[in-house]
């Protein structure tokens, strides 16, 4: 009997992109990291078994019981904190509610820092670094600039982009109170169809910079105008690399789009991933690894696995997680950390270009390069997460 | 003109023509009398391909009998429908104006949209009012005018008199006789028993979804029995 | 003179510029059966549009029983007794025969815009309505719906749905148009029946059904009335002779 | 323009059966311990999920029917009556003092009161019109909510939405509803008795109204009854049940998002409800059961869900106008006959092969897909319980082999079946 | 005062685009009664047609190719799809588009993938036309501006000048009258579905490269093309003009302009509250212009509907 992880992202509608990708790098990783290397608990397989969410929370629910039902005890999702909001608490309550049946949540993108704080939960573990460590390190960046005199804050209106704005308002602040903010506001999720006259408020505003945490559609459709409107200047982001995005921005972005991401693509972390990337792009030409946390998911929980002695018994494994160390293929050292089950790493900033880069993006000859990295990135950062442990 | 023979027409799976046989020669007015709801709309129907006819209808030798309305209609045959329907938000001009022919022009035919108004002077005054608004008579009068527009060479008229006041009728009576002096076949149906036996050369009586009698009206004048059984006078 | 059931006074009524009534003074008694006829275009459905709020007169007033009925809604109008029936054919096509005439029957059994009774529960109205339908002779159509009807019979509903409610004043407008011989003879019969002791406001071009019924008759012409009076008076009229009937009296007798 | 989008009453689509609805009991008992059966026979836990989805869908689609079957009125809207009433349950869900006070089931009650509300404001100036204007408007103030829930926090939650815990309620005979049997009881309650108290209205003088106002609105207003109070009434009364759904949808899922009251959800219970039958009283009913199925079930079996579920859609109104109720109930003058037993052979004859063949089309749209973009190297693929390699030529030739063979001996036996059909609708001649 | 020209100018570009779908869209719901819910979907096709040929045949081609496909497959969709359903009347014609615009959102997934295709913008027209302070307008979107005025000007005078409209308007109410009368209307209904569709074609050849080229472009799109021609008054090709630049611009502007609820509220004399954090209306409070820009459009519809149902233009209504 296999191991079943329930991958619940969107595969249809206007999401979809985003959805299937991050299956094809989890169905990847699963083979190429456990099963072919003789599986766990000597021998025992993963399997990803998709389930599409539309993006909605209701579908989420009705499939997360879906998955129970057929035994899976490990949920993966990452698309849209939304989501991710409503299937933790589901996820707890089903777990209070059934004790026979626990499910844990391996959430590999949803990087609300509510999950991690208010909300966390004993079967909720990230792999992504939350809005707030990415800000951090991404302002490090910034703050560097001498030149930077003036930055526009712009993200989607929801949690996420809600917790992206509040970051980069509290780490500039704090970092360089000389700089000015001179824009900061949210659009609507998936449906502003032409961002022109953002760009152009954003042109007209004078700002050197621009912060923005929008992913997918959003992304590109942002990136394009701003260029296309005649902003010069750099674009902070979070999620503009893959899925078609790097493609879309192309040559007209080079350089001026700065990205922060866990995991070293360019310069690549280790022989094992460059093999792993290579591996890869041979089975899925026209795809990505765009979120190699995916692969940490799935190395993480085999050695927890292993570690537990058992798969079915999800608070051992829960307790293995916890705190569990991890050497990444990509490169550096990854930490869980107990007290709000929120992984800790290395955080790079990295470039759009197309010079030195052995692994790009969407077949465009764009990829995204290492600039720099922060060590263990808030390490020590406070949670407010009080953690029940069963 | 027109040659109807053996011809069957269903509503669903209600078997409403029976075997209908009729003809009208060149130049005949010809009235189709009987019941209420004996089935007269329906064979004008039939015969303009509004509802699908088995059996046999020729026009001038052609069958026509399950060929599109629109090709029937080209072809030369009229039919001015009971109920009227009046081309609402269009005004009196262009409804009588889609009476047209594609690609026919106004005053090429036999009849022309001055002619209609200088017939019936209600039009000319309601000429570009929005037709829906025009009082009963005055649609009743637009239908018939409208479908004269296109210079058929065959009219099926469904009850011209309808709602009309008794001058009207008189009026409708004679321009019936100005279509007949024309050179165009009608097929009248009509309530009006007066008007019928008046202007018709022929009469056909329905019953049942059937001809049951075919005469001139001094026969069917004579035919005490077919009025009572099938006209009720 | 007992109260009128219907007063007009001064009515006028004009589309853009063309007016169509012309200031008309009428008053209807009760449990008369007045006839209005004119010829076409005249502005008879108007009159009777005017009167039952179809359309809002630009001057002058009708009274029903007494009571103005400026701004009322059609609706308030036909719960204070007055109903009437269409020159075009307007019933309600998808639903059955029977149901139709339920519906006429429902607002003045009272039932008003309640959702605790059932429908199906109360013997009056299905008696009722299966009372007018033997009437008009479609009993047996009963439960068919009610746009498959031939033309004639669509005519004999909507005079049934007019009737149907027990309005004491009702107005029909050419009742019994498309019909055959015989069955205008009925329809003209069941008239004379169900408005006995009520107020009967009709439009015919039909010179048998209007002197058959007509206590009272109204010519009116190009928007105005140019007579009134009982049936012989009005036959006599040299006007009217010249206006309306003309030969076509002597042709239909 | 205001009469454009009306269900237009004389169109096959649309017609409401008079006198096809009888006030017998004897489905609602069937219905009943239907009900109460189900869990013995489907007993997982998803599969009462998944019920629970299907009650809620059904009282949503009634509640739509009385809309746009009963009273001909199309709302591009409806999500939000009853978004807004389960919205109001989670609050008071949350609210712990006043949700300790009464049993659980009672809940739903208060969602209906606030989709109620909801559709008296916006039914005071919408309901003037029946047709395009309605039409249109239901689709602006639809829009206007939906856009409200991210705005307004405060009531909607923004885009996480508002989420509560249903245990908190006072215990219901001793029971806390903590498991999903609990809940599916709890929503076979009520959507027998939304069922019911929807199908009674359908008979009350406010009810018959609705139709007449549909077929005729200005008919209406010369029978003593104004349209628009009547449409008013209809509004009203749908945006209750639909409130009640919306309830029970808080209850299920505990949690209530912008997803509940946008305007693809309003879309889905349009497409529910056509595709169930508008003629028809149970028509929604089985609409939302399909339509439920399609997308839960068969969403968890291929990616390509959303093509059937448009292909499906495209076929009912193509080939049903009447939808899945249509299409039953043209069989109930057979069974009236007595001739239902000379159906069976043709039909065996002909649905047979047509679905083997619809089967075969199937996998070979499923074979191309997975041809297209399956990764490189995973040329494995299941279908039908088969697993095989979707770049060898065999099992293109086998699903094309079955495609063919299955529609063509459908083609060829469809006459049979017409002339059987004919022959089974004429009365009398059953040997 | 620079920005204002700028948004000018964005607004039009905005506008046209919407008119350009909203022409077709009015011209078949006018005059066909068919809330065609899958005109997006035939935009959506456009641009991913006129990607595919401008692969291997260059932009120009596309804009001349792709339109033509898109209008014969909508002609055909007419033939042999809602010509079968036109008869049950107009709520399955709408059902019957929505599920088309399912399907055909699912058929591009199946043959482009589901990610943004690289559809851009001719090298020829991707230029700076002129810059105003810094923002500066492309030279494609002079190019929108041109083809929709062109695109205006060949069916208005295809609609003045011709009976087309006539026939269809009268066949809408009974067909089978207007058929007696000689008329085609089958083929007549089906080449103004192929007119109508072949319009949304060509703006999605133009705004595909601007806009983007995925399979989720159809449904942002959404039903603000329907507010369009119902503001605009149905069968009003002016109306759907002047509604397309006015839903342009109103848009544009308030998008441009972080104008906030409790600047106008402050404005009209109300003060704002104390602890505004508390107060149960604070959400109304801080709604800012570009938040709400997008419903406007719906906002500004349910009003002209309450007081004027027939739209702006629209001819009649009692
Ligand atoms: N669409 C329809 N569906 C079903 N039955 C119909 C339909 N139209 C007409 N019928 C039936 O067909 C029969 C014949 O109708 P038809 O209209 O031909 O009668 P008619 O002789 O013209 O009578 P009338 O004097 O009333 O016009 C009637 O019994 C009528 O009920
Ligand atoms: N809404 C309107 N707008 C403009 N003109 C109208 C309107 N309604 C009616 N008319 C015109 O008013 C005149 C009177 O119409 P009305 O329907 O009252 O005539 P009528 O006396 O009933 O005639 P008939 O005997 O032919 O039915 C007609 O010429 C008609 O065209
Ligand atoms: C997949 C990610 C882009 C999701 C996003 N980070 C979120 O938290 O919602
Ligand atoms: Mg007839
Ligand atoms: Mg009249």
């Amino acid at each position: 009997e296999n191991i079943k992880i329930a991958f619940i992202d969107p595969l249809s509608g206007p999401f979809a992109s985003t959805g299937t990708n991050g299956l094809h790098q989890f169905e990847f990783a699963a083979d190429h990291m456990v099963n072919e290397q003789g599986g766990v608990l000597g021998g025992t397989e993963f399997e990803i078994v998709a389930f599409d969410n539309k993006i909605s929370p209701k579908e989420s629910l009705i499939q997360l019981q879906v998955a129970i039902d057929q035994g899976i005890r490990y949920i993966a999702q990452g698309n849209s904190s939304g989501v991710a909001n409503a299937l933790t608490e589901a996820i707890d309550k089903h777990n209070r509610r059934n004790p026979d049946s626990r499910v844990l949540f391996l959430n590999y993108a949803a990087v609300d820092p509510a999950l991690t704080n208010d909300k966390c939960n004993f079967w909720h573990f990230r792999f992504d670094a939350n809005a707030d460590i990415k800000m951090d390190a991404l302002t490090d960046v910034m703050a560097a600039d001498e030149a930077l005199k003036k930055v526009y804050i712009i993200g989607q209106d929801y949690s996420f982009g809600k917790a992206v704005a509040a970051a980069a308002v509290s780490n500039l602040s704090t970092k360089r109170s000389d700089v000015e903010i001179v824009g900061n506001e949210l659009h609507p999720i998936g449906k502003v169809k032409d961002f022109t006259p953002y760009s152009r408020k954003i042109i007209a505003s004078g700002a050197d910079a621009v912060i923005t945490g929008n992913w997918g559609a959003d992304m590109v459709g942002l990136g394009k105008s701003l260029i296309e409107s005649g902003y010069n200047g750099p674009i902070y982001t979070y999620y503009a690399a893959g899925s078609g995005i790097t493609a879309a921005l192309g040559e007209s972005a080079k350089g001026r789009i700065r990205l922060i991401a866990q995991g070293d693509i360019n310069p690549i972390g280790s022989d094992e991933a460059r093999a792993a990337y290579n591996a890869f792009e041979a089975k899925h030409p026209d795809g990505n690894i765009d979120q190699s946390r995916i692969f940490n998911v799935i190395g993480m929980l085999a050695q927890a696995i292993e570690g537990a002695g058992t798969a079915d018994d999800v608070v051992a494994v829960a307790k293995q997680l916890e705190g569990m160390e991890y050497d990444s293929m990509w490169g550096g050292k990854l930490f869980m950390r107990p007290q709000d089950h929120q992984i800790i790493q290395n955080m790079n900033v990295g470039v759009h270009t197309d010079e030195n880069i052995e692994f790009d993006y969407d077949n465009s000859g764009f990829g995204v390069l290492t600039e720099s990295t922060v060590e263990m990135a808030s390490m020590d950062s406070p949670t407010t997460c009080e953690m029940k442990r069963p | 003109m027109i040659e109807v023979t053996d011809m069957h027409a269903y509503y669903g799976k209600s078997h409403i023509l029976q075997g209908v046989t009729l003809n009208v020669q060149e130049g005949e007015i010809v009235a189709l009398l009987g019941r209420n709801g004996v089935g007269r709309s329906t064979t004008c129907k039939a015969i303009m391909g509004e509802v699908e006819p088995k059996g046999s209808v020729k026009f001038r030798g052609t069958e026509i009998a399950g060929r599109k309305a629109y090709e029937i209609a080209n072809m030369g045959i009229g039919y001015v429908p009971e109920n009227r329907d009046i081309f609402p938000g269009l005004t009196t001009r262009q409804n009588l104006n889609l009476g047209l022919k594609p690609g026919q022009k106004d005053g090429a035919g036999r009849w022309s949209m001055q002619m209609m108004f200088d017939m019936f002077e209600n039009l000319d005054r309601r000429a570009d009012v929005e037709a829906s608004v025009l009082s009963g008579g005055e649609q009743q009068m637009l239908t018939m005018c409208r479908t004269l527009m296109g210079d058929p060479d065959f009219v099926m008229i469904d009850e011209p008199t309808e709602g009309l006041s008794p001058q009207m009728v008189q009026k409708v009576a004679e321009v019936l006789k100005e279509i007949a002096a024309r050179g165009i076949s009608t097929l009248l149906v009509e309530q009006k028993l007066s008007i019928a036996m008046d202007i018709a050369h022929r009469v056909y009586v329905m019953g049942h979804g059937q001809v049951v009698f075919e005469g001139t009206p001094a026969e069917l004048k004579e035919r005490e029995d077919v009025r009572k059984e099938w006209l009720e006078v | 003179m007992s109260a009128a059931a219907l007063e007009l006074r001064g009515l006028k009524k004009s589309f853009g510029k063309a007016e169509i009534i012309r200031g008309i003074d009428l008053s209807i008694g009760k449990s008369e059966r007045h006839a209005i006829i004119g010829p076409n275009g005249a502005g008879k459905s108007t009159l009777f549009n005017l009167i039952t709020a179809r359309f809002m007169p630009t001057a002058g007033t009708v009274k029903l029983h007494g009571q103005d009925l400026r701004g009322l809604q059609p609706y308030q109008i036909n719960r204070m007794g007055l109903s009437r029936s269409f020159q075009i054919t307007n019933i309600f096509p998808a639903m059955s025969v029977f149901e139709n005439v339920r519906c006429a029957l429902l607002w003045s059994q009272g039932y008003k815009y309640s959702f605790w009774n059932l429908v199906n529960n109360s013997r009056r109205l299905t008696e009722g309505a299966d009372a007018i339908l033997d009437q008009i002779n479609l009993l047996e159509r009963r439960n068919l719906p009610a746009g498959t009807l031939s033309y004639a019979e669509q005519r004999a509903l909507e005079i049934g749905i007019t009737i149907a409610g027990g309005a004491d004043v009702i107005m029909l407008d050419e009742p019994t148009a498309g019909m055959s011989h015989s069955e205008t003879d009925y329809i003209t019969d069941l008239i004379m029946k169900v408005t006995e002791g009520k107020t009967l406001i009709m439009v015919e071009h039909d010179m048998g059904v209007v002197f058959g019924l007509a206590d009272q008759i109204s010519v009116l012409v190009y928007g105005e009335i140019i007579a009134t009076g009982k049936p012989e008076d009005v036959r006599g009229d040299p006007k009217v002779q010249e206006a309306y009937l003309g030969a076509a009296l002597e042709a239909e007798h | 323009m205001s009469d454009q989008l009306t269900t237009d009453p004389s169109k096959p689509a649309q017609r409401m059966r008079a006198g096809s609805m009888t006030l017998t009991l004897m489905p609602w008992i069937v219905a009943a311990i239907a009900l109460i059966l189900m869990p013995f026979i489907f007993t997982s836990n998803s599969a009462l999920t998944i019920m629970n989805q299907m009650w809620i869908t059904v009282i949503f689609a009634l509640a739509y029917n009385m809309l746009l079957g009963q009273g001909g009125m199309l709302s591009f809207g409806h999500a939000v009556y009853a978004g807004v009433g389960g919205f109001a349950c989670m609050h008071i869900m949350n609210m712990s003092d006043l949700f300790a006070s009464f049993p659980l089931p009672v809940l739903p009650i208060f969602g209906g009161l606030f989709g109620m509300g909801l559709a008296m404001i916006v039914g005071a100036f919408s309901t003037r019109n029946a047709g395009t204007v309605f039409a249109m408007i239901s689709l602006g103030v639809g829009e206007l909510i939906a856009a409200c829930s991210v705005i307004i926090v405060a009531f909607f939650g923004g885009e996480e939405g508002i989420s509560g815990d249903r245990t908190y309620a006072m215990p219901f005979f001793g029971n806390e509803f903590l498991q999903q049997i609990d809940v599916y009881y709890l929503t076979s309650f009520w959507v027998i008795l939304a069922a019911a108290l929807m199908y009674l209205w359908s008979r009350t003088p406010v009810g018959r109204m609705a139709n007449a106002v549909r077929d005729n609105p200005e008919r209406a207003e010369f029978l003593g009854y104004s349209a628009r109070w009547v449409r008013f009434y209809s509004f009203v009364a749908s945006g209750f049940f639909a409130g009640i759904a919306g309830g029970l949808f808080a209850i299920n899922y505990e949690i209530l998002t912008e997803e509940n009251l946008n305007t693809a959800s309003s879309g889905v219970i349009l497409l529910v409800t056509f595709l169930g039958g508008v003629g028809f009283f149970f028509g929604p009913i089985i609409g939302a059961i399909v339509f439920t199925l399609v997308q839960t079930v068969l969403s968890l079996q291929t990616e390509l869900w959303a093509f059937y579920a448009g292909s499906l859609f495209v076929a009912t109104v193509m080939f049903f106008p009447g939808g899945l109720a249509g299409l039953l109930m043209m069989h109930v003058p057979v069974f009236k006959l007595g001739n239902a037993k000379q159906l069976i052979q043709p039909y065996f004859k002909t649905l047979l092969p047509a679905a083997i063949g619809i089967l075969g089309v199937c996998a070979l749209v499923e074979m191309t897909f997975h041809y297209r973009h399956a990764s490189i190297g995973d040329d494995e693929m299941t279908l039908f319980w088969t697993t095989f390699d979707s770049h060898t030529l065999l099992p293109w030739v086998i699903a094309g082999l079955v495609a063919f063979v299955g529609i063509s001996i459908a083609k060829r036996n469809a006459p049979d079946l017409k002339e059987a059909w004919d022959s089974a609708n004429t009365a009398g001649d059953a040997s | 005062m620079e920005l204002i020209l700028v948004n000018i100018i964005d607004g039009l570009v905005t506008g046209l685009l919407l008119f350009m779908l909203s022409a077709g869209l009015t011209l078949i719901f006018s005059m066909m009664g068919v809330l065609n819910f899958a005109h997006a979907s035939f935009y959506m096709l456009g641009a991913y047609f006129a990607y595919q040929i401008s692969i291997a045949l260059g932009f120009w081609m596309g804009l001349l190719i792709a339109p033509i496909i898109v209008g014969v497959l909508g002609a055909g969709v007419e033939r042999y799809g809602l010509r079968r359903v036109h008869q049950y009347g107009h709520v399955p014609e709408l059902i019957f588009t929505f599920g088309l615009a399912l399907l055909i959102e699912e058929l591009v997934q199946f043959i482009w993938g589901k990610n943004q295709m690289p559809y851009n913008v001719p090298d020829v027209l991707n230029f700076t036309a002129f810059s105003i302070a810094g923002n500066s307008i492309p030279a494609f979107k002079i190019f929108m501006i041109f083809i929709s005025i062109a695109i205006f000007i060949g069916l208005l005078y295809i609609l003045t000048r011709t009976r087309v409209g006539m026939i269809i308007q009268a066949a809408l109410s009974y067909p089978r009258t207007v058929e007696a009368l000689g008329h085609n209307v089958p083929l007549i209904f089906m080449g103004v579905f192929g007119v109508g569709t072949a319009l949304a074609g060509v703006a999605g050849v133009i705004a595909g490269p601007v806009l983007g080229t995925f399979p989720g472009m159809a449904f942002v799109l959404g039903s603000i093309v329907f507010v369009t021609i119902v503001i605009g008054g149905l069968g009003s090709l002016w109306g759907a003009l002047v509604a397309s630049l006015l839903i342009g611009w109103i848009t544009t502007f308030a998008k441009s302009y972080n104008l906030a609820m409790s600047d106008v509220l402050n404005a009209i004399g109300i003060a704002t509250p104390e602890n505004l954090s508390e107060h149960w209306l604070r959400d109304l409070w801080t709604v800012t212009s570009p938040q709400i820009a997008d419903i406007l459009p719906y906002i500004l519809m349910v009003l002209i509907l309450i007081f004027r149902p027939a739209g702006l233009f629209g001819k009649r209504h009692s």
